[in-house]
């Protein structure tokens, strides 16, 4: 029986930094969680600024953290213990939110990640979008902006489509000229919204079938937070025969922030 | 009656018009970056360059006393940039009215109060700076489009408010702005024209007090002939402007080209490629130009031309829109900046940032990456544009290389640092005495071009 | 060059690795009466045959990220490999004056064009497509091989007069020997303490010998070899790799360095394999050196997805070197494009899954600059391997 | 075809033909006829058929799955199957369909192969792609062919000895193996003469675009031309006299001085007279057709239907030597042609067939095609003066085709050389 202690576990993503802390043991359970848009500071501050409220918050000092582990873009955290690799963390994360899962989908603002994992959480295979914006959040971010949609909104509003209009190219900018032109021909917003979110699931159902992905088929990542993305997805895996369930978990964007503290915990114990 | 002929480029991010007359030389420009509905655009792009071309030829007109009286010069500028400000004073107005709408909309009870207080200072606080701005400063000439005019204002006074309500504000402009951009808003120049006059009678008054030498390092020989006697040079022009203002001016034949030019709703034989049109009418303004490179708001083109300005052969990147006009607005919004501040800004750099990747959407990340690894400003704006540069080269050297003359054209070749780069790395490659051209109206060649083939046909 | 301090001899070879003029060659040249120089494109090349003609080979191997693509992309599409285009770039800038001659080895239908484009462009004195036969019957295949060589030496005759004696041929075989056997000592001690000597600097070691003559880079590698024989450095918490795919458009360093940063030892790999082309040595004494060339062709090449393969399946000879090497996994890199190595993936990651050997791929470019996404790859496959300890099943491809 | 093309009698006879080569391919477990799976560019064919073997072309089968909308998901699964995106779609739309039961055009399976006869020309990615088939039919036997590239501007004695000792040691004891028949020279030699024959009708064939209006369309309608001799006809009678029959038709439409036929009829007026260098696309063919003929665009030569043997420079089997023959005329195709030849052969094009404008449809997928097309075309443009239009697309991934795309660049391409046609014109 490994003793009780506190692990923090830090998402610096390209639009949120996301916060875990956990008290790990064999069991380990999650204690309370942070989330803070970047909007333009520099990360490093502010997830100083998250590590900071989260301790507070809990009546802790930075000394009672027994490992603080960094994913994302975290290297650059001064406070960090140790850093893993974003897909190491997904799937560790993914998995314990969603246990039994085989594969895990990180469907954040720049890239998509599905990673295929063994029951133990260990990556097996993965496959990841590149250099193209076409299939990410920040796509999704563009766009509600230029419709005036708060992003909190835009899953519900694309719940609402009937007659959904996809962009005809896989540009997001030449996509953000279709839209303007739906716009004005009257194509209402539910239904442009539906359509950017079905070509953007068109891109990660694409990966997860060039994976071969195993059900059950875990969501994390801010895109996580869209039902009308989760919606999406599901639908072209049924148009498209895969036969892969598809899961997700109120608290999916933290999943990277999870996987480290969990991480942290397990080479806590290993180092000590 | 004289004829006139109208050229509509309408652009990927932006319309605009041109008349010219029959001896090709122009006299109205009209733009805009209404893009939701393309018969707007089309219409705003068309009113637009018809008022223009009412000051323009109130200016042929006058030639000769302009010539002697630089004053008249002046005031009729003056009262170009205040009609300017009326313009848009109403769409303000309108932007008001839509924010009301929305944050009726949007919001509850204390929040609502909140936010509706808020934009109730903004919108005091934007509309006299912006006066301000047209009739003392040079915010007409800028040649800046509503939208950035007044989000840069909003954006600086929301960043000064609570961080909290950031996001709330932001989505009642986002939320509103799109409306009223897109709405055409039709103007009486007759009354414009002469609310302007009115106007700038104040201006003048106001500034009688001041002696000459108090304007100091900016002294204005023109302003102070026009200080003293105002009044007549209103009573002597105002016949000239009625004239003007009531003057029909007909359009004989028209011609539409640009990335939306199917949507035109203009007869099959009245529509040409955007390729031809850059060309012809670049080739109209630098006559020895054989290599044109256009850099758009969604596209690059490259065009090599013969020596009656008809293309031989192009390349243009589509699919993908890296690295086009669009990049540069949303590396302007990152940085918080208007599009015509970036250029001088990349000017400044003492050193260029390695830019991987040109995806326009990931420019923003990219941008924030280096800046939290300790990157200068001014050398990753440097970075961004020789990265787009290094696509355009790209493009020119598929189209077949730079010949001599070479003209660049589009929106971004109004960008000092691009036209740096590409001025750069032209002559390193393709040879020291290559001429490169650059015509203040370089937005303008796509529908300069079309409106020289509608004199033509 | 200190030759006893091993990173002075790496700062020395990755200068003269990237030296785009080519300086060290031209100066050989102008040092000695009737020598000429002549380039070859990737992977195989007999240098031997260059060598005993008073000639040096240069490897041409493309601008890497050292060299600005301005006119380069006037000769080819989005959709074809980085390399040619940094050629053509080369070529345009005059990177090749001196040159007498151009090889371009038959790799795939891009370099073979590619010599079209020299012919029409008129660069060096000949320029000559080298096919290499797909027959590997000594009377077939072995003859018009033998023939093709003749005609390169004809060129140069032409060029200097000099006539490739049957010593002069079998000397300079002998030299070529003790090069493979050289680099081949260097890969054997890094496999066994890949710490004493990072991959990136091994790398600029090999290419170096692309550019200098054979003697040259002979006394080089034999003081790399003593110096790395030494114990120096730690080892790692790091895993062990193959790298596979990269044999004609080079990564770049970064690349390269990339891997070893993001938790990989790279035992393995086929960056510079014209170097290490034939396996073991040719025949130093024979009274028909250019048969031993040919033959050494027909029987002692490597595997490359260049040269057809039947009969001598390219997985199993994968296999083969990862047992040798004793790799915990394999990295496919291959050029974006790049047609032969990306048609030989799925052949090969077959292999590996059937034999439970884990591999990830990526693909990249010579210019490529952005690392992190690779980084990524890299370091999950290798926690991956680390993190976990228990065996893996096989996944699907 | 088209309904109106439907009635001429060559459409049917090769119609007629095609279909009796899948009959029989689908009755070999009755017939006991091997088959014999090769290439189109340097297929010897002729060879294959004196054995009484069978031939099968993946190509063929790619190009017919493109137009039967059926490749995206072949290229899809073989991508699900480690193939990168990159490379050659043909491989990939073969090995799809391979995995999916390799249903042939007439919806039965084509039967799998008794030898892998790898005759390739000109392109690396047919040693790939049968790399990739001899693993998904172990145990085939496979004979190898390699042609040697004419990177001197010629055939020397060097290359076709080579090519006539692998025909010797590699290829026929292999077909003779597998097939279980004797080389028969006499009837190689017999079976060429109708070779020679044909050789002499495609020349003629593709020679009549000199006339105003071109009577046919040498690229659209070409591909259909060229079927036969493509597909393992080259030496049979049946060829000949389709090759008879449809010169008799063309030169009718001469007589009466006929355009071109089109999907919609008879083009009325030819505008612009193009030469196309690059396959075409497949997924979009009549689309794809649709754009030029719609603007009055002919294409009076192109290089994609010479893959299959180059004759119009005067090459024609020689009956008497027959693996010489067959050496020379693998030896001989489009693209084992170097690029300087590649340029000349299409200059002459240009100017023997007075056109207007040059076109490059550049392949993403075909290396072979695609790299130095764009030198190719810069030489065309000096040496002509000739107006050069390039679009890019694929033969069988339709996710490279972007009709918009295309249309603009042609839209503009057109507008340029009718506006050059004006001024150049005008007093
Ligand atoms: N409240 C929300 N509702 C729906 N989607 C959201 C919400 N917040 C963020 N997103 C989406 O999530 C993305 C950010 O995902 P995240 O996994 O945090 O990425 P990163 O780790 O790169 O910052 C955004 O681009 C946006 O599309
Ligand atoms: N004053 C300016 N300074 C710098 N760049 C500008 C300026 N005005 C416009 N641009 C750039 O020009 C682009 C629009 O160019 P334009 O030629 O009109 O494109 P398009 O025809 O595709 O709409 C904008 O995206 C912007 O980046
Ligand atoms: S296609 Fe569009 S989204 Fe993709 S890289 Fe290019 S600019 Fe970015
Ligand atoms: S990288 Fe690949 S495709 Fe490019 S030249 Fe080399 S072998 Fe050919
Ligand atoms: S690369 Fe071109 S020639 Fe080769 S198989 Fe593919 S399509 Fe055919």
């Amino acid at each position: 029986m490994n003793q009780q202690i506190y692990t923090l576990g830090v998402d610096v993503g390209s639009s949120l930094i996301k916060a875990i802390l956990m008290s790990y043991s064999d069991t380990p359970v999650i204690i309370d969680k942070e989330i803070e848009k970047i909007r333009k500071r520099n990360p490093g501050l502010v997830a100083d600024q998250v590590i900071d409220h989260l301790l507070e918050k809990n009546n802790l000092k930075y000394s009672d953290i027994a490992y603080l582990a960094s994913t994302g873009e975290g290297e650059m955290l001064q406070r960090k213990r140790g850093h893993f690799y974003s897909m190491t963390t997904h799937a560790k994360g993914g998995v314990f939110l969603n246990p039994g899962a085989l594969t895990v989908v990180d469907m954040g603002a720049l890239y998509v990640r599905a990673i295929k994992i063994n029951e133990l959480g260990r990556v097996l295979d993965y496959k990841m979008t590149g250099q193209c914006a076409s299939g990410s959040g920040q796509f999704i971010e563009n766009i509600s902006r230029y419709l005036g949609l708060a992003i909190e909104d835009v899953g519900a509003t694309s719940m609402k489509a009937t007659a959904p209009e996809t962009p005809s190219g896989i540009c997001s900018v030449l996509a953000e000229t279709d839209v303007i032109n739906m716009v004005s021909r009257g194509i209402s917003t539910p239904d442009i919204i539906k359509g950017i979110h079905l070509s953007i699931a068109n891109k990660i159902v694409k990966l997860l079938s060039s994976l071969k992905a195993t059900s059950p088929v875990a969501l994390t990542g801010g895109m996580a937070m869209n039902i009308g993305m989760i919606q999406a997805v599901r639908e072209l895996i049924d148009e498209s025969n895969l036969d892969l369930e598809i899961r997700t978990h109120p608290d999916s964007v933290y999943a990277g922030a999870i996987g480290a503290a969990l991480w942290g915990g397990f080479r806590y114990y290993k180092l000590n | 009656m004289k004829k006139y002929f109208l050229g509509i480029d309408l652009g990927s991010t932006t319309s605009k018009a041109i008349i010219i007359d029959d001896n090709d030389r122009i006299i109205g420009r009209g733009i805009t970056n209404t893009r939701a509905n393309y018969t707007v655009a089309t219409e705003i792009a068309r009113l637009e360059a018809i008022y223009n071309a009412r000051f323009s030829l109130l200016k042929m007109k006058l030639e000769d006393e302009i010539e002697h009286k630089p004053e008249y010069k002046r005031y009729i500028k003056d009262v170009e940039s205040v009609f300017q400000y009326l313009q848009f004073k109403r769409r303000l107005d309108r932007l008001n009215v839509q924010f009301r709408d929305t944050i009726e909309e949007t919001f509850r009870d204390e929040k609502k109060e909140k936010i509706s207080g808020f934009v109730d200072r903004i919108v005091r606080e934007i509309g006299p700076v912006i006066l301000d701005e047209y009739l003392n400063g040079n915010l007409g000439q800028k040649n800046q489009f509503f939208r950035d005019i007044v989000s840069e204002k909003y954006n600086k006074e929301v960043n000064a408010l609570p961080g909290a309500f950031f996001e709330s504000m932001m989505l009642v402009y986002d939320k509103s702005i799109t409306h009223v951009e897109n709405e055409l808003t039709e103007y009486d120049f007759r009354e414009l024209v002469h609310q302007s006059m009115e106007l700038l009678n104040e201006k003048y008054a106001f500034m009688d007090d001041f002696t000459p030498d108090e304007t100091g390092v900016g002294f204005d020989s023109e302003m102070n002939l026009l200080k003293g006697n105002y009044k007549q040079i209103y009573d002597s022009l105002k016949g000239h402007i009625t004239f003007i203002a009531n003057l029909d001016i007909h359009i004989t034949n028209m011609v539409g080209t640009g990335y939306g030019r199917a949507l035109l709703p203009f007869p099959e034989k009245s529509i040409r490629s955007e390729i031809l049109c850059h060309a012809f009418g670049a080739h109209a303004v630098f006559p020895g130009t054989r290599t044109v490179l256009d850099i758009g708001g969604q596209d690059t083109k490259a065009i090599q031309a013969d020596s009656h300005g008809l293309v031989t052969s192009f390349y243009m990147n589509d699919r993908c829109a890296a690295g086009c006009g669009r990049y540069l607005g949303y590396i302007a919004d990152e940085f918080n900046i208007s599009l015509n501040e970036l250029g001088p800004l990349a000017v400044e750099a003492t050193n260029e940032v390695n830019i991987c990747s040109t995806c326009t959407v990931f420019a923003a990340a990219e941008i924030r990456e280096l800046l939290n690894v300790g990157q200068k400003r001014s050398d990753i704006l440097a970075g961004l544009h020789r990265a787009i540069v290094m696509r355009a080269m790209s493009l020119l050297a598929r189209s077949g290389g730079v010949r001599n003359e070479f003209t660049f054209t589009g929106g971004v070749a109004r960008n000092q640092a691009v036209l740096k780069y590409v001025s750069e790395l032209v002559l390193q490659n393709y040879g020291k005495d290559i001429k490169i051209n650059v015509h203040t109206d370089s937005i303008f060649m796509g529908a300069l071009g079309g409106a020289m083939f509608a004199r033509r046909s | 060059m200190h030759l006893n301090n091993l990173k002075e001899i790496v700062a020395r070879c990755e200068e003269l690795a990237f030296d785009l003029s080519f300086t060290r060659a031209r100066e050989w040249k102008s040092q000695g009466e009737g020598r000429i120089i002549v380039g070859h494109l990737p992977i195989y090349f007999p240098r031997e045959i260059i060598h005993a003609a008073n000639g040096l080979a240069v490897g041409i191997l493309g601008g890497g990220d050292k060299k600005l693509i301005i006119r380069g992309d006037a000769y080819y599409q989005s959709y074809i490999c980085h390399m040619p285009r940094s050629i053509i770039e080369l070529a345009i800038d005059k990177h090749f004056e001196g040159f007498d001659g151009f090889i371009f080895p038959s790799i795939c239908d891009v370099i073979r064009n590619l010599s079209g484009m020299f012919q029409i462009m008129g660069e060096g004195k000949f320029v000559k497509y080298l096919d290499f036969p797909q027959n590997f019957k000594p009377d077939i295949g072995g003859t018009f091989y033998r023939h093709e060589l003749q005609t390169v030496l004809d060129e140069v005759y032409k060029l200097n007069g000099v006539e490739v004696t049957t010593e002069r041929l079998n000397h300079s075989i002998s030299l070529f020997n003790i090069n493979r056997s050289l680099i081949s000592q260097l890969y054997n001690i890094r496999q066994e303490f890949p710490w004493r000597m990072t991959a990136a600097d091994l790398y600029h070691i090999v290419r170096a010998g692309y550019v200098l003559p054979v003697e040259e880079h002979n006394e080089i590698l034999t003081n790399v070899v003593r110096l790395i024989s030494q114990e120096s450095g730690d080892p790692m918490d790091k895993i062990r790799v193959l790298v596979i795919g990269a044999f004609c458009e080079q990564p770049p360093v970064g690349l390269i360095r990339t891997i070893e940063l993001a938790g990989c030892y790279i035992v393995e790999d086929d960056f510079l394999l014209g170097a290490r082309w034939i396996q073991g040595d040719i025949e130093t004494n024979s009274n028909d050196p250019l048969e031993s060339v040919t033959s050494a062709y027909l029987e002692k090449s490597t595997f490359s997805s260049s040269v057809f393969d039947v009969g001598n399946p390219k997985e199993v000879r994968l296999l083969n070197l990862i047992r040798y090497r004793k790799v915990d996994g394999v990295i496919f890199a291959a050029p974006s494009f790049c047609d032969p190595a990306l048609l030989d993936h799925p052949i090969l990651q077959k292999e590996c899954n059937d034999k439970n050997i884990r591999f990830i791929s990526f693909l990249y470019s010579e210019n490529t600059g952005q690392f992190k996404v690779i980084k990524e790859q890299v370091g999950t496959f290798s926690d991956s391997i680390k993190l976990w300890d228990e065996p893996v099943p096989a996944f699907s491809l | 075809m088209s309904k109106e093309a439907a009635k001429e009698r060559s459409v049917i006879i090769q119609k007629e033909m095609i279909a009796s080569l899948f009959k029989e391919l689908g009755t070999v477990k009755e017939t006991g006829k091997k088959v014999v799976y090769t290439f189109v560019p340097g297929n010897i064919s002729e060879l294959i058929l004196s054995f009484d073997m069978l031939p099968v072309y993946p190509e063929l089968n790619a190009l017919q799955s493109g137009m039967r909308k059926k490749s995206e998901g072949y290229i899809r699964e073989a991508e699900q199957h480690g193939h990168s995106e990159d490379v050659c779609t043909y491989v990939k739309c073969d090995v799809g369909m391979m995995l999916n039961g390799n249903i042939g055009p007439t919806g039965e399976k084509i039967p799998n192969p008794d030898l892998l006869l790898l005759s390739y020309t000109g392109c690396f990615t047919f040693l790939k792609w049968f790399e990739t088939l001899e693993r998904l039919y172990p145990g085939v036997p496979v004979a190898l062919l390699h042609t040697p590239y004419q990177e001197a501007h010629k055939i020397t004695p060097e290359m076709t000895a080579y090519m006539v000792k692998q025909l010797k040691e590699e290829v026929i004891p292999k077909m003779e193996q597998v097939s279980g028949n004797k080389y028969d020279e006499e009837k190689l030699k017999s079976i060429l003469r109708n070779s020679s024959k044909v050789e002499d009708y495609i020349v003629k064939i593709f020679d009549t675009t000199k006339h105003r209006p071109s009577p046919i369309d040498a690229y659209f309608a070409g591909v259909y031309y060229i079927g036969p001799i493509n597909s393992g006809f080259r030496g049979t009678p049946e060829a000949v006299d389709y090759y008879a029959e449809l010169y008799k038709e063309i030169l009718t439409r001469i007589e009466k001085k006929l355009g071109p036929i089109t999907p919609e009829g008879e083009m009325e007026e030819e505008r612009f007279r193009l030469v196309v260098e690059g396959p075409p696309n497949w997924t979009h063919f009549r689309e794809f057709w649709k754009l030029f003929y719609d603007m009055g665009a002919v294409i009076v030569a192109s290089s994609y239907t010479k893959v299959g043997g180059v004759y119009d420079m005067g090459f024609r089997v020689n009956p008497d030597k027959p693996l010489e023959s067959l050496a020379e005329y693998c030896m001989n195709c489009y693209t084992n042609l170097n690029l300087q030849q590649r340029v000349d052969l299409l200059s002459k094009c240009i100017t023997d067939y007075h056109a207007d404008g040059f076109l490059v449809n550049s392949i993403k997928s075909c290396n072979s095609f695609s790299a130095g097309q764009l030198m190719m075309m810069q030489q065309l443009e000096r040496k002509l003066e000739i107006p050069t239009g390039f679009i890019e697309s694929d033969l069988v991934d339709p996710r490279y085709f972007s009709y918009s795309n295309i249309k603009n660049r042609l839209e503009s391409f057109f507008q340029m050389l009718e506006q050059r046609k004006m001024i150049l014109n005008r007093p």
